[in-house]
C-alpha cells in the first residue's frame, strides 16, 4: 500500500468529483487503482488522466466515494496499483461509447486518440466532460437523445475501425448484443464488477473463469462471446450468484 | 517421466494441486486451474450459511508473502452445490468445508458426496473468523470426532487441513490420525500495520500470512508431522517454485499446493512447477515422483 | 525529539536494542552496539556450563530471512562472569540467561546480579535445544514459577522473552504476569532443506526463523498481548527499518530489539532506526516518543 | 547456499590441494567463501585463483578438508559468499609474507602484482607453489632459512611500500610485534579465526569488537595495535576465551 497527498480536489458535477495527486509507477489506458479510505473500505477506480499528478474520477454513491468526495489537497491517499491489462491504442476512426462513471476508464485514450464520444446519463444534470462528448443519451430526455447510449449508438450507424465501450454491465451486455458486429473493427469492453483483492486471487470478480482484475478489465467482443454469464449471473459478495432478469 | 501421485488411494497426474481460497470461489476458475495443469484443485471453503465475509481490504501485500483475512465468505452449501454440481471435473475438484462443530462438518460432507465428489478437505485451521477454521483445529478432541464423525457416516475421503498455530502441530496430527490425508499448513496468523494511517492493512485486523514467509514454518510441520505420524501428507505453504515443491516432497508430502504463487505467477505456476520436477528428477537420476517422497526422512 | 522510553523504571536513550544472540557473544561486540547508538544490548544467552552449539552451517540465509541453530554456545556462566564484569556500561547491558528449571534461572541471575548487572533477560524461547528455551518457556506453571523466584530472591529486573511457538501466547504472557516487562517475539521453528544436497540447510535440522519473514507474526504477538495484558513490552522479530519499528511501537512495543538486521545492515542499523523514528515524529506531529506507544490499541 | 560442479581436483603438495569451480560472483583478492560439505561442516577457505573456474588450496587437516580432498571433478561443491574486505591492490614495491595454507589468500595479488614472497613452512616436503616463491624458512631448515618466516624476512632486510601478511595467528602477531614498522609502508593482514557465520552476526570470529569476516580478514597494522586480544586470547567455539601463552 503506497499513499501520496492530493494535489488537487474538484467537484465537476452533480455528486462527482476528481481527486489528482501523483504515483510512483506509470499507468497505461484503461488501468486502474484500488483505493483504501482507512475506517471505510478499499476500492477499484479506473485513472481518468494518466500523467501526474493522474487524476480519479469518481460518483459519491456509498460510503467510500462518500468519503472520498470530502477529500482536500495535502490530505493523504492510500492506493495500490495500477492493476488490470490495458486498452490497445486505437490506429483508425474511433468511437467511444461510455454509461455514467463508466467515462473515467475512456478519458485517457480519448486524450490521446480523439474520436468519437458517446455518453449515455440518466438525466441532463448528471453531465460531466460535456466538452469532449459528441453524441449524448439521458433516460430521461432531458438530454440530448431519449433512451440509452446503446440505441442513440446504433441509430448514428457510423463505421468505425474500434470502438470502447465502459459502463454498467447490462448497458455493455445490451450493446454486445444488439449492435451490427461486422460494422465495427475491433470492440473493446472494460468490464465492471465486484472487487476484492484486484490481482486475481479472490475471484470475486470472476466471469466464467475469466477474473476482470486480472484477466480484464479489457476484453473483446468475441471473448465475451464465450463468456454466458457475462451479464446474466453476477456475483454477490459471498460468491454467490445472483441471477440478472 | 512419470510424477503422478497416489494420496488415500486416488491417482493424481501430477502432485501440485490448487489451494483452497486462492481463485476457487467460482466453478469455471475452479476447472481452469485443472486445465492450466494443476493436478487437483481444492475449492474454498464453503459452510453451512451464506457469508459476505470481510470488507476490503482483504489482502496485504508484503515483502515476503501476503497477508488475508477474506473472512470465509462463502456462497453457503446450498448455492455452491447448484453450481459446482454440473462439473465434469469432480475426480480433481477436492470440496473444502468448515463447520463450528462435527454436525455442521458431517451436514456439509453429506452434502458435498451426495452430489458426487469424492474427498473433501476440512479447514480446521483458518485463522482470521471466530469460531471456526483454527478454533476447531486447535482442539485435538473436536479434531478428532469431527474426523471420526466423516469416516463413519460418509464414504468420503478425508483431507483433514491443520493450523500451523499450536504449540505441538504433532499432536493435533496424532488426533486426526483417522483422516484419509493431513494437509500442511493453513496460514499463519499475523497483523499488518499500515504507520501512515496507523490503521492496521486488513479491515479485520488480524490475517493469515502466506506465501515465501511462511515456507521455513511449513516444511517444519511437514517434517515432525511426517516423522512422527508417517501419514500421507500434502505440503502448502509459500511455494513458489519447482525448488520449493521438491523441498516438501523430500520431507515426505506426496503432494502440494499452491496458492499465494497465483499472484505473482499465476496459472502456469502449475506446468511451471510440473515441468521443473520433472527436469529435476531426470538431472538427478530418478525414475519417478516416488523415489523422492519422504527421502530425507526415511 | 525526545526518544527516549522506560522500561520497568528504567531509562533508555532511545528505544532501539541489540536482540540477544546476534554478535554479542563477546563483551567489545556488546559495548560496540551500544557505543553504535543501541539503547541497550542483550548479551547472547548463557548457561551454568561451558556450550560449543551446533558444528556449521549454523546460519542458512533465505529469501525472506535467515535460520539459525547456534545451539545455544555459550562459555558457561563463569567465564563469562570474568569477561563481561569489568564493563562500564553495565547499565546498558542485558544480560541473557537461559536453564532447564527455576533452580538454574536463579543461580545465574544470582551471579551476574553480583557483579553489578541490573538487568536479565529469560531466554524461554529458544526453538533449537532439548530441555531449553521454548520447552521450558511452553509451559506456563514452570514459567511462572522461575519469574516468581528470580524476583522474590534477586534485585533484578526481569524480562521475559516468550517464543511464539504456542498455540495461546496470551497464555504464556498472562503466567509470565510477574515479569518486569515481556520480549515479543524469539525465533518461529523452521526448517530448511537444500534439494541439491537433499540434506537440511543446517546441521541441526530444525533451526529458529528470524529477519523479516516473521515480522507479521511478531507483531501479532505483540498486539495481542498488549491489548489482553497491557505489559511492558520489548518488540522483536523481522525489524530492518524505522517503519518496522514504529509499527511495533504503535501496536504497544516501549522499545524494540534489533537482531539479523545486523546481518543487512550492520552496526549502523541502530542509528538508522533511532534517526527515522525521530524524523517521523516530527512529520507526524508528536512530541515525543511516549505519544505513540501504543496508539493503534489504547 | 550455491553449488557448483568441480571443474579440476589436484593434489599440489602432501595432504595440500586444489579444487577448481565456476562461481557466480565476482571475488576480489582476500576474500573467502564458506564451503559446505554436507554431512560433515561448513569452513571458511580463502580464493587463491579468482577467475572462473575460481580455486580454493587447502590442506587436509581435519574432517572438511580432508572429505573435500577426496572430491573429484564433476561432483557438486557447495559454497556461499565471497564475503569479508579485501587486499587493497599494491602500487609500489609489494612483499608477501605467508605462513602454512595463509599463502592461499596471497595468491591471487601475487599474480596481479609480483614482488617478493616469504614462505614459511614446517618442513621442505610441505612446500607447495615453490615457483613463484623467492625466499623460503622450514622450522627444520630442512629447505631454505632454518627457523620462522618473521625471522627470515628481517634477516632480509629490504625495504617495502607494502607488506602482505598471511598465517597462523601467532605468526602474524610475531611478525607485528618484532618487524621495525617504519621501514615500510603499509602493511596488511589477513587473519584466521575460528567462523561460524561468516557474515558477521555470530561473533565468534571477534576480536576486540573486529569481526574478522566481517569488518576483515584484511586489517592494517594500526588496528592490530588496538587489539590486545589479537594473538593473546582465541575463542573455543563455545566463545570461551583461551589464553595464549
Ligand atoms: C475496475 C473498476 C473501475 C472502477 N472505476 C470507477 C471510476 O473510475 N469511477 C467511479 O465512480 N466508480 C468506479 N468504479 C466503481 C466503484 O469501485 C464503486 O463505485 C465503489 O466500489 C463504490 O464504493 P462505495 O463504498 O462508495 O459504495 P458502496 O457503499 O460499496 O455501494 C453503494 C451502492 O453501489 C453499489 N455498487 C458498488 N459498487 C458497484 C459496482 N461495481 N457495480 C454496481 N453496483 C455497485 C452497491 O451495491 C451499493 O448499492 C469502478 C469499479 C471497478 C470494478
Ligand atoms: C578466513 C579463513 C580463510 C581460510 N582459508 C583457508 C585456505 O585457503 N586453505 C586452508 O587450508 N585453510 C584455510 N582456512 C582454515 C580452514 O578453514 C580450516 O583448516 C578448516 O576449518 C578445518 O576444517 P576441518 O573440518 O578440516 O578440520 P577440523 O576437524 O575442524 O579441525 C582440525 C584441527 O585443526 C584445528 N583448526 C581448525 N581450524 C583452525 C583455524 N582456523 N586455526 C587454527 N586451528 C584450526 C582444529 O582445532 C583441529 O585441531 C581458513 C580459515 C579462515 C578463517
Ligand atoms: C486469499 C487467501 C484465501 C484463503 N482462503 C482459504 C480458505 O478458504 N480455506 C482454507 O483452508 N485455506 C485458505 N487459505 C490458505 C491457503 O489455502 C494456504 O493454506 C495458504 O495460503 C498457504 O499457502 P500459500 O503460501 O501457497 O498461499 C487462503 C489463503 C489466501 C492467501
Ligand atoms: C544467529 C541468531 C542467534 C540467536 N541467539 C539467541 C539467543 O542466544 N538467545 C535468545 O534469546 N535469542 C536468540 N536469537 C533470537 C533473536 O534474539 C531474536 O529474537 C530473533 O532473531 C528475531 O529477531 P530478528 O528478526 O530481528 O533477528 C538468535 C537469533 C539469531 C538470528
Ligand atoms: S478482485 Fe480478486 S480476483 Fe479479481
Ligand atoms: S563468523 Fe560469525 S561473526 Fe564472524
Amino acid at each position: 500500500m503506497k499513499f501520496s497527498e492530493i494535489a488537487s480536489a474538484k467537484k465537476i458535477g452533480k455528486d462527482f468529483f476528481e481527486l489528482s495527486f501523483s504515483i510512483d509507477s506509470e499507468v497505461k489506458p484503461g488501468q486502474f487503482l484500488m483505493i483504501w479510505v482507512p475506517g471505510v473500505k478499499e476500492i477499484p477506480m479506473s485513472v481518468s488522466n494518466l500523467k501526474n499528478p493522474i487524476t480519479i474520477s469518481f460518483k459519491a454513491i456509498g460510503e467510500t466515494t462518500r468519503k472520498l468526495s470530502t477529500m482536500r489537497e495535502g490530505q493523504r491517499i492510500f492506493y495500490r496499483g495500477p492493476y488490470g491489462n490495458t486498452f490497445p491504442e486505437p490506429k483508425g476512426r474511433a468511437a467511444y461509447v461510455a454509461g455514467g462513471t463508466g467515462i473515467a476508464s475512456l478519458l485517457p485514450l480519448i486524450r490521446i486518440h480523439p474520436g468519437d464520444v458517446y455518453y449515455g446519463l440518466r438525466t441532463a444534470e448528471d453531465i460531466v466532460y460535456g466538452e469532449i462528448v459528441n453524441f449524448v443519451s439521458t433516460d430521461d430526455g432531458t438530454l440530448g437523445f431519449k433512451g440509452n447510449v446503446v440505441d442513440l449508438f446504433i441509430k448514428e450507424d457510423k463505421e468505425y475501425d474500434e470502438v470502447f465501450v465502459c459502463g454498467p454491465e447490462p448497458m455493455m451486455k445490451y450493446f454486445h448484443d444488439k449492435i451490427d458486429r461486422r460494422k465495427y473493427g475491433k470492440i473493446y469492453y472494460s468490464l465492471e464488477r465486484l472487487m476484492k483483492c484486484g490481482v486475481g486471487i479472490c475471484d470475486s470478480c470472476s466471469i466464467n473463469g475469466f477474473r476482470v482484475c486480472k484477466d480484464g478489465t479489457v476484453f473483446e467482443h468475441e471473448q465475451l462471446d464465450m463468456m454466458d454469464e457475462f451479464g446474466t449471473v453476477r456475483r454477490a459478495e459471498s460468491g454467490r450468484r445472483i441471477f440478472l432478469k | 517421466m512419470d510424477i503422478s501421485t497416489v494420496i488415500a488411494g486416488t491417482r493424481f497426474d501430477n502432485p501440485v494441486f490448487l489451494a483452497s481460497g486462492i481463485v476457487d470461489e467460482t466453478l469455471k476458475s475452479v476447472e481452469r486451474a485443472i486445465k492450466s495443469g494443476a493436478g487437483a484443485a481444492v475449492t474454498k471453503s464453503i459452510g453451512k450459511d451464506e457469508r459476505p465475509g470481510y470488507a476490503p481490504p482483504i489482502i496485504s501485500e508484503l515483502p515476503t508473502g501476503m497477508i488475508n483475512a477474506v473472512g470465509l465468505a462463502n456462497p453457503g452449501i446450498d448455492d455452491f452445490i447448484d453450481e459446482f454440481r454440473t462439473s465434469k471435473l469432480k475426480e480433481k475438484i477436492v470440496v473444502s468445508i468448515f463447520g463450528k462443530d462435527s454436525e455442521e462438518f458431517l451436514e456439509l460432507a453429506k452434502r458435498v458426496q451426495e452430489v458426487g465428489f469424492k474427498t473433501v478437505e476440512l479447514n480446521l485451521s483458518c485463522p482470521h473468523v471466530k469460531g471456526y477454521g483454527s478454533e476447531v483445529g486447535e482442539d485435538p478432541d473436536l479434531v478428532e470426532e469431527i474426523i471420526t464423525e466423516l469416516k463413519n457416516k460418509t464414504n468420503l475421503k478425508v483431507w483433514a487441513k491443520l493450523t500451523p498455530n499450536v504449540t505441538h502441530i504433532v499432536d493435533i496430527a496424532k488426533a486426526a490420525e483417522g483422516a484419509d490425508a493431513l494437509v500442511l499448513i493453513n496460514t499463519v496468523k499475523a497483523i499488518g500495520v499500515n504507520i501512515w494511517a496507523r490503521k492496521f492493512s486488513l479491515t479485520n485486523g488480524i490475517g493469515g500470512y502466506s506465501g515465501p514467509g511462511i515456507k521455513p514454518i511449513a516444511l517444519r510441520a511437514v517434517y515432525d508431522v511426517y516423522r512422527e505420524t508417517g501419514k500421507e501428507i500434502i505440503g502448502v505453504g509459500g511455494i513458489t517454485s519447482y525448488e520449493d515443491a521438491i523441498e516438501f516432497i523430500l520431507l515426505g508430502a506426496k503432494a502440494v499446493q499452491v496458492g499465494t504463487a497465483i499472484y505473482y505467477k499465476d496459472f502456469q505456476i502449475f506446468n511451471e512447477i510440473s515441468q521443473g520436477i520433472i527436469n529435476y528428477l531426470e538431472k538427478e537420476g530418478f525414475e519417478n515422483l516416488q523415489e523422492i517422497i519422504g527421502l530425507m526422512v526415511r
